[in-house]
């Protein structure tokens, strides 16, 4: 910034922001003394694991905090060298979708379900410009093409339902970048979608940027999108800017320590060390699973459309090993999940615990084997009864098996201890813990029933990436010590390059391949496989090794 | 044709529960003490006893009631709704006399109900936890805790008596003998307070409902898109808020529709309007067995049609629903 | 007094009716009476059968009387003739004559002739028409000598002057070309009455009113009647009914149309005209009635006793606002000759109610209750359920404890008179011009169970169903009247049914209305004379 | 930076009621509410004390008017009854229809939406035509009807008010156990292999009961409302002061002496309008939707 000459006036200074948060909260400021700027035809990720405020510097650029309960108390933002603050209310809707524009996460919610596409996109134009309704359409048809939706006059008279997440996405861009801004801030657009169609978002991100020329705020918590896409990088802990940089020094010599740890944090694409089975028994054995979807229907209709979630699936899991299951979203990965744990009543083939059939047990039997093979679930809040106290929570599994109640509870508190919580959690109610406590809370109540297998669907991916890290952390030690299979669930790619013994892939119902993680992610046989791959952010940085690693 | 197939497979869904209705209430009117003939007897100011075995053989009330219920569902199924031996009419004849005012009377109570709780709450939502939201929220509950038939006393004595603006009660003005324009507003006049007293306690209702929807639309992503693309607060209410806040508040329209029904009867008592309602508790009073059946069967059908019109409105409303 | 005889032309004979108009004429002020405008009236019940040779009900007559006439109706001096000119008994009192009214037609212009009578006497007043067919039970047949003579011949005698009593209300002829032949409970003009009256129907809108226009050829002349046309709206509501008044709505309200307090308040108001005049012959008691299959209640000191505990004076002065008196027995003061106040009575005397139930081995318990009572009052208004709760409070006072059994008329019909599931009932009973029609089936025992309003009590005498029997078919007026007065003097002193207060039925009627209430049963007249001042 | 903090527990949060209490006390109006419940609890619990003891008794002269004669302070009815003890006895009948009528009505619907929003298929088909039948009958014609056949004793009239009210508290109950029944939480226990019955009450049921807690204020306001509707229409339980026997008493006096009406009118509307109010900050104190700090 020192150097004035060959640098551009930057779209986006800001100095020393303040956000302060109402009275209550836990820290009086979201955002402290935060500096950033960005340049034209430069993309800067601002990166932040959860409630590091980094949504709220994007509210506070475009002047959409939820006023005025979070509002700016100090500090200056600067847009194309004009302070912010001084313009009305009214100048302000004039910047907003001209010239700074905004792509938020959620693309199933942030476009309004009862209007068409065509008309959303229309509405940037007419609060913007004077074009008439026909050129309007033209350009709004144009946006829909730069974009690279594949049937743009009817993706136009579109409703959001009718068009996929990923397509979605792409109109929320063109809307965003209908005006052509100078400024774009991107809030985790692509978080919520699969890994190839993010790497396909992307890519068009990119690509639109460079042709128009803007500024784009990137906001993430995903280091392998930082990647994929940065130029610059701010890293954001609890409010306060720890470390900004060119992408390359951050991503790759990083300084500061909390930088450091999170990156450390991120998994390796490079499997560990095989370790060998082949001698351990087989302990679940899962042969032709079906399981088929019947869209409900009336009474007086006849038709239903039958879709296949799980199509003649076959697999097996030797003691101690970790089978992992990926796939995106649809491929029937989490139905194979509650098809083996009979939470969902599969119609077909056969899944045996140690020789014996659970998909066909009768109900008495089916109660005796449940202990055998257990869940852990993806959302830690969800997954625990909110009224119920942890000791209880974790000594139920037990005390329905007949396990004398105050036996029970000792027991969970001692496995309190081995998910490493503190015995004081005991009492308390799952509201009170972090994300990750909770999500160890789930794993002692999986543990109590001492199972020869668990089952963990997406266990980790609603988790921050340190904590992400420790819990997965915590799973290889449990496998270790208490010898469990684990049938593992994640859309996750680089989580299953760590934990996993094997992988099957899974593609609309079917394992398309399947192998051990040495074999899949070096020598991928199927053309999915090898897309998934390919598709992972950031595949082609490796993380540093760092000496302080956080333990 | 996909609404015309829609509304026929509505229509094959409604006739198990109705026919579950009409069987329900066959019997449960069958289990109070006493029958029509004791009923139309007290109303003659008594009668001797051969009379009262004549007039019961008369209306097949002699026969066991397994007897009285098929022959009732035989012809019900026939479309045959009976004979009210209170009215000595055919009941659809007695029902056909009634349902125009009790349908005017709904019509236009849901009417005002919907338009200005809907208005309302809007303006409440915006203005949130100000002295103008607190002033509507408080009005619409204390109309809401008014018992309609004391609203509907009050009004009549400020209004007829007092002050002598409107009729005190009836559909029209009887020695009147209006035609054209001037029944049409005759009419009208006699509607203003009954709709007024069953208005307002539903008023509330949906005034709450909408407050609360629209403050929870204007918490949503794409209200947040809105105003990023720079739309201003009008437009973030009528393009984006208002449509997607309407749609729990036009479900519960569709199943308020039979309480109104069961309101109206108090009112339709204070006010003497010849409606449904007013019907409905004379003859339960009078165990006007058929005639009962007919009301509740042709409040069913309208009950279950407005449903019906309520789920289109609603997948007009709502884009993401597909009428199949 | 302008008004003479020879107004009314040939047509009016018999100085009954000169005694009427005169009467009439009293009311009217001297005022002329003028032509034109429209009445409206305010019913509280609607009956919806309009044929007043079906249905024996004064809801029936208030409408229909204006368009349906009787053979005779009755006035303040005795009977007038209407259909019939001329009556007369034989000897033995099987045979009863009238002389029919010549050059009468039907509303559509057919002639009244002695057939109608004839058919409607025998297939409606004999088989059909509530309390007639107990009346005319002994009717053999109804012969024609001629087309305006009538002949009702009984197998046993028929005194003249319970004929005479009841004609007036069970002695509406119907026009028989119109009902021969058909199902006559389901015949269509039962709800639009074809009559002889001064009135014709023009509609009925079920729920709201029915509207009667002016005959023009009204046989007592062209100038009758004076109104162009009667409206009658349905209200139901008490309150809202004194607001019609009020707003000038309606001008008449009768049989107590509107609240107590409202009449009250109303009877202050100079629009308003409020009385009991003109309805002499529709005088109501309002009842204690006991379940005699209570052993209890059999027990007659304990009858008494309660009688004793009820203060009707306050009764009177609180519910009914002072318009009644308290009842002596079966037959209202109202009742001319029938009538005698020489009977046992029951002043209110809280003290000796609770010493005669001691007396009867029902001490106070450690609670202050003897014991208790359900009790059924008859829904029928407002001051039917005052009267029941001012009943419980006034026993509770001399330590009988009284549980209110609420129910709809239905209910209340069947619990009391056919299931006999309560211990006390309180309603009312319409005295109908003689006894031996009206209240004697109070007394009389063995009516079916289910019948309303007869002896469902558990009380029977020989004695007094002998007399009953015996007054029926007394010829004598004299001895007839004896016989009542000694019924009245059994039933106060046994106390089968308190007949606690009597009370006629109250009008308000707008002081527009001239010549209202004229006659003893005003309501129910035909209103020929009836105008209004615009 | 350690980034293990797992075992180190958050600081314990205040408890449950405190929490509750605090969110509550932010709706000013349901702290009103509140505030007007307390008085008629207090009105339902000291009706013993005050003279007359029996409401029903005749107290003065007929219709005197309040504030002119100290022994009844709010004056007499047409039989002279105090209108001040109808008062406090009334708190007591209409307080207990609203309660007990709403215990009966959401026992009803939470068990009929239970089974049908936990099993599905054609339980639910079942029990949800018989609650649409229920739903599509008006029902205050059904209320009508069923008073006339049991009679209009009080504790009938609460019956018949709990049966027409049940159906709103099952279809509550029944989405909310739909959406709870593939809760992860539900799906944890049923992997523990905990039967469906203690599935359906214990596990589900107190997560399912906030909104149907809500919806009994809702429930309990309309019950007071019915009970008066009926005693207006001359079907009360004459044994008792309720305000509704009051008002419909009272009715044939409004246009002179309207206080008989009207002071009752008054209780009825401050007791529903509490029990609303108590619904609102009820709503915003279990179910917080609106994030507010």
């Amino acid at each position: 910034m020192s150097d004035v000459a060959d640098t551009p006036t930057p779209i986006l200074e800001i100095e020393n922001l303040r956000v302060s948060l109402p009275k209550g909260a836990d820290r009086p400021y979201a955002l402290d003394g935060l500096n950033l700027t960005v340049n034209p035809g430069e993309i800067v990720c601002l990166v932040g694991e959860s409630g590091s405020g980094k949504s709220l510097a994007a509210g506070a650029v475009m002047r959409l905090l939820p006023e005025p309960l979070v509002r700016m108390s100090g500090g200056s933002v600067k847009f194309d060298g004009q302070d912010l603050s001084t313009l009305t209310e009214a100048q302000m809707r004039g910047l907003r979708g001209d010239r700074m524009a905004m792509i938020f996460q959620e693309p199933m919610t942030a476009l309004n379900p009862q209007k068409t596409v065509g008309w959303q996109i229309d509405e940037v134009l007419r609060l913007h410009t004077d074009m008439g309704a026909k050129a309007r359409k033209a350009r709004a048809l144009e946006m829909l093409r730069d974009v690279h939706i594949p049937d743009p006059d009817s993706a136009f008279n579109a409703y959001p339902h009718q068009v996929s997440g990923g397509q979605r996405q792409r109109v929320m861009i063109a809307m965003a970048l209908a005006m052509s801004p100078r400024l774009v801030i991107a809030d985790e657009p692509t978080t919520a979608l699969d890994v190839t169609t993010q790497l396909q978002i992307l890519r068009l991100i990119r690509e639109l940027q460079a042709s128009q020329g803007s500024g784009i705020l990137f906001i993430t918590h995903d280091f392998g999108v930082v990647a994929e896409i940065a130029d610059k990088v701010a890293v954001l802990r609890q409010g306060e800017l720890v470390e900004h940089g060119p992408a390359d020094d951050v991503l790759n010599r990083p300084r500061h320590p909390y930088t450091r740890a999170l990156i450390a944090a991120v998994p390796d694409l490079r499997p560990p060390a095989p370790r060998d089975f082949s001698d351990a028994p087989v302990v679940l054995k899962a042969e032709g699973m079906l399981k088929t979807f019947k869209a409900r229907g009336g009474m007086f209709t006849g038709k239903r459309k039958a879709v296949a979630a799980v199509d003649h699936v076959s697999f097996d899991i030797r003691r101690g090993e970790t089978l992992g299951v990926v796939g995106e979203s649809g491929s029937g990965k989490t139905t194979v999940s509650r098809c083996v744990t009979r939470l969902l009543e599969a119609d077909g083939g056969r899944a045996e615990l140690d020789g014996r059939d659970i998909l066909n047990a009768d109900a008495r039997t089916l109660r005796a084997m449940r202990a055998e093979i257990q869940m852990v679930f993806q959302d830690p809040m969800a997954s625990l009864n909110p009224r119920k106290r942890v000791v209880d929570l974790i000594a139920q599994g037990p005390i329905v098996h007949g396990m004398n109640p105050g036996k029970a509870r000792e027991k969970a508190r001692e496995l309190l201890a081995l998910v490493e919580l503190s015995p004081a959690a005991a009492e308390r109610y799952p509201h009170e813990f972090s994300g990750g406590q909770r999500q160890r809370i789930g794993i002692a109540r999986a543990l109590a029933m001492e199972p020869k297998v668990i089952v963990a669907d997406e266990p980790v991916s609603a988790l921050d990436v340190s904590v992400q890290a420790q819990v997965l952390r915590l799973l290889a030690d449990l496998r270790e010590r208490l010898d469990l299979s684990l049938l593992f669930v994640t859309h996750d790619l680089r989580v299953a390059a760590q934990l996993c013994d094997r992988v099957a892939v899974m593609e609309k119902g079917k394992i398309v391949e399947m192998g051990t993680v040495a074999e899949i992610f070096a020598a991928p046989a199927h053309p999915y496989t090898r897309k998934l791959l390919s598709s992972i952010p950031g595949r082609d940085w490796v993380p540093p090794v760092l000496k302080d690693d956080a333990a | 044709m996909p609404i015309l197939i829609y509304a026929l497979r509505r229509a094959l869904q409604a006739v198990p529960v109705i026919i579950l209705i009409m069987i329900g209430a066959f019997l449960l009117l069958k289990l109070a003490p006493g029958d029509t003939v004791d009923a139309l007897v007290g109303d003659m100011g008594g009668a001797d006893a051969q009379f009262i075995a004549r007039l019961r053989a008369e209306y097949g009330l002699d026969q066991p009631i397994w007897v009285q219920l098929w022959r009732y569902m035989i012809k019900f199924l026939q479309f045959d709704f009976g004979w009210s031996f209170v009215y000595e009419q055919p009941v659809s004849v007695v029902l056909m006399e009634r349902i125009g005012t009790t349908l005017m009377l709904m019509a236009a109570s849901l009417f005002f109900a919907f338009t200005f709780g809907v208005g309302l709450g809007a303006i409440a939502a915006r203005k949130a936890y100000s002295t103008t939201d607190n002033v509507i929220s408080t009005l619409g509950l204390v109309f809401y805790a008014t018992p309609s038939f004391f609203l509907s006393l009050m009004m009549i004595v400020v209004f007829s008596v007092k002050l002598g603006w409107l009729p005190v009660g009836g559909i029209k003005t009887v020695a009147g003998f209006y035609t054209g324009w001037k029944h049409v507003w005759d009419v009208a006049l006699h509607l203003v307070m009954p709709t007024a007293a069953l208005s307002l306690i539903y008023l509330a209702f949906y005034l709450r409902l909408m407050r609360a929807s629209v403050l929870e639309v204007a918490e949503l992503d794409y209200v947040r898109t809105a105003r990023a693309k720079g739309a201003g607060e009008a437009r973030l209410m009528f393009h984006h808020i208002m449509r997607n806040a309407l749609l729990p508040v036009i479900t519960l329209l569709g199943l308020q529709f039979s309480t109104l029904l069961g309101g109206s009867v108090v009112v339709e008592s204070v006010f003497s309007l010849p409606g449904l309602g007013s019907l409905a508790y004379q003859s339960v009073v009078q165990r006007d067995l058929n005639t009962l059946m007919g009301i509740i069967f042709m409040s069913s059908v309208v009950v279950v049609a407005v449903n019906f019109l309520t789920d289109l409105l609603y997948a007009r409303l709502d884009s993401r629903i597909e009428l199949a | 007094m302008n008004i003479s005889t020879g107004r009314f032309g040939p047509l009016l004979a018999g100085a009954m009716a000169a005694f009427a108009v005169t009467a009439a004429a009293v009311d009217a002020d001297a005022q002329e009476p003028k032509r034109g405008g429209t009445a409206i009236i305010q019913m509280k019940g609607e009956q919806r059968i309009l044929n007043p040779a079906l249905r024996a009900s004064t809801g029936v007559y208030y409408i229909t009387g204006k368009i349906v006439e009787p053979l005779i109706d009755k006035s303040y001096d005795g009977y007038e003739p209407v259909l019939a000119t001329e009556w007369s008994s034989s000897e033995d009192g099987l045979e009863i004559t009238f002389k029919l009214r010549e050059g009468v037609k039907w509303h559509d212009g057919e002639d009244f002739t002695c057939d109608d009578v004839s058919f409607t006497a025998m297939n409606m007043w004999k088989e059909l028409l509530n309390y007639s067919t107990t009346l005319q039970q002994n009717l053999e047949a109804v012969d024609c000598p001629d087309p305006h003579t009538a002949v009702f011949k009984y197998s046993k005698p028929m005194p003249m002057d319970l004929m005479l009593a009841a004609m007036p209300d069970l002695g509406h002829p119907m026009p028989a070309h119109l009902y021969e032949g058909t199902d006559i409970l389901k015949n269509e003009h039962n709800t639009a009455p074809v009559g002889t009256g001064p009135f014709k129907f023009v509609e009925y809108q079920r729920g709201q009113y029915v509207i009667a226009e002016r005959n023009d050829d009204y046989w007592r002349g062209e100038e009758y009647p004076y109104l162009d046309r009667i409206v009658w709206r349905f209200i139901t509501d008490s309150s809202a009914a004194a607001a019609a008044l009020e707003a000038g709505e309606v001008h008449e309200s009768g049989f107590i149309g509107v609240s107590m307090a409202d009449v009250e308040r109303l009877s202050e108001d100079d629009r308003f005209d409020v009385g009991t005049k003109g309805y002499e012959n529709n005088v109501a008691h309002s009842t204690v009635e006991f379940n005699h299959r209570n052993p209890i209640l059999a027990d007659l000191k304990v009858r008494q006793a309660i009688y004793h505990a009820l203060d009707i004076d306050a009764a009177i002065e609180t519910i009914m606002r002072g318009y009644a008196k308290p009842g002596r027995g079966p037959v209202p003061s109202t009742g001319g000759a029938n009538y005698t106040d020489d009977v046992p009575t029951y002043p209110f005397d809280i003290e000796k109610a609770k010493a005669m139930l001691d007396e009867a081995g029902y001490p106070a318990g450690d609670d202050g209750v003897r014991f208790k009572l359900r009790h059924r009052p008859a829904p029928w208004g407002e001051y039917t359920q005052l009267w029941a709760e001012f009943y419980a409070q006034s026993l509770k006072k001399v330590g009988i404890d009284v549980e209110i059994l609420t129910n709809d008329a239905p209910g209340f019909l069947t619990g009391v008179y056919r299931d006999h599931d309560f211990d006390t009932a309180n309603g009312w009973h319409q005295f109908r011009a003689d006894p031996a029609v009206s209240t004697m089936v109070w007394l009389r025992s063995g009516s079916p169970n289910g019948t309303p309003w007869t002896n469902q009590f558990g009380w029977q005498s020989d004695e007094v169903d002998a007399m009953i029997d015996a007054a029926a078919s007394e010829l004598d007026p004299e001895k007839r009247a004896e016989m009542y007065h000694e019924l009245q003097r059994i039933s106060m002193a046994e106390l089968p049914v308190i007949f606690a207060i009597e009370h006629p039925f109250i009008s308000v009627t707008s002081k527009k209305l001239i010549n209202h209430h004229n006659t003893p049963r005003w309501n129910s007249s035909s209103w020929y004379d009836l105008w209004l001042d615009q | 930076m350690s980034l293990a903090e797992a075992s180190a527990l958050p600081p314990e949060e205040p408890s449950r009621a405190l929490v509750f209490w605090r969110r509550y006390r932010r709706n000013k109006a349901a702290v009103l509410g509140l505030f007007l419940l307390g008085v008629i609890v207090l009105l339902a619990l000291t009706a013993g004390l005050y003279e007359p003891v029996d409401p029903l008794r005749r107290a003065g002269e007929p219709l005197i008017w309040p504030f002119q004669d100290w022994a009844t302070p709010l004056g007499t009815d047409q039989l002279g009854r105090d209108i001040l003890a109808g008062i406090f006895h009334g708190a007591r009948i209409s307080l207990m229809i609203g309660v007990v009528a709403t215990l009966i009505s959401i026992a009803i619907g939470v068990v009929i939406g239970a089974i049908a929003g936990y099993f599905g298929g054609w339980v639910d088909d079942v029990l949800m035509r018989v609650t649409e039948a229920f739903q599509t009958v008006p029902n205050f014609v059904l209320l009508l009807t069923l008073v006339a056949i049991l009679g209009s004793s009080i504790e009938n009239i609460v019956l018949a008010i709990g049966i027409v009210s049940w159906t709103a508290p099952a279809r509550l109950a029944r989405a909310e156990f739909m959406s709870l029944r593939r809760r992860e939480f539900i799906e944890a226990v049923r992997n523990l292999g905990v039967g469906d019955m203690a599935i359906i009450f214990k596990e589900i049921l107190p997560n399912a009961l906030p909104p149907v807690v809500v919806y009994a204020s809702v429930i309990m306001a309309l019950a007071i409302l019915l009970e008066s509707a009926l005693a207006f229409l001359g079907l009360g339980d004459p044994n008792y002061a309720s305000w509704g026997n009051m008002i419909g008493q009272g009715r044939s006096v409004l246009r002179v002496e309207w206080f008989v009406a009207a002071i009752p009118g008054i209780a009825i509307v401050l007791t529903v309008l509490s029990f609303s109010l108590l619904g609102e900050g009820l709503n915003e104190a279990l179910n917080p939707r609106q994030k507010k700090g």
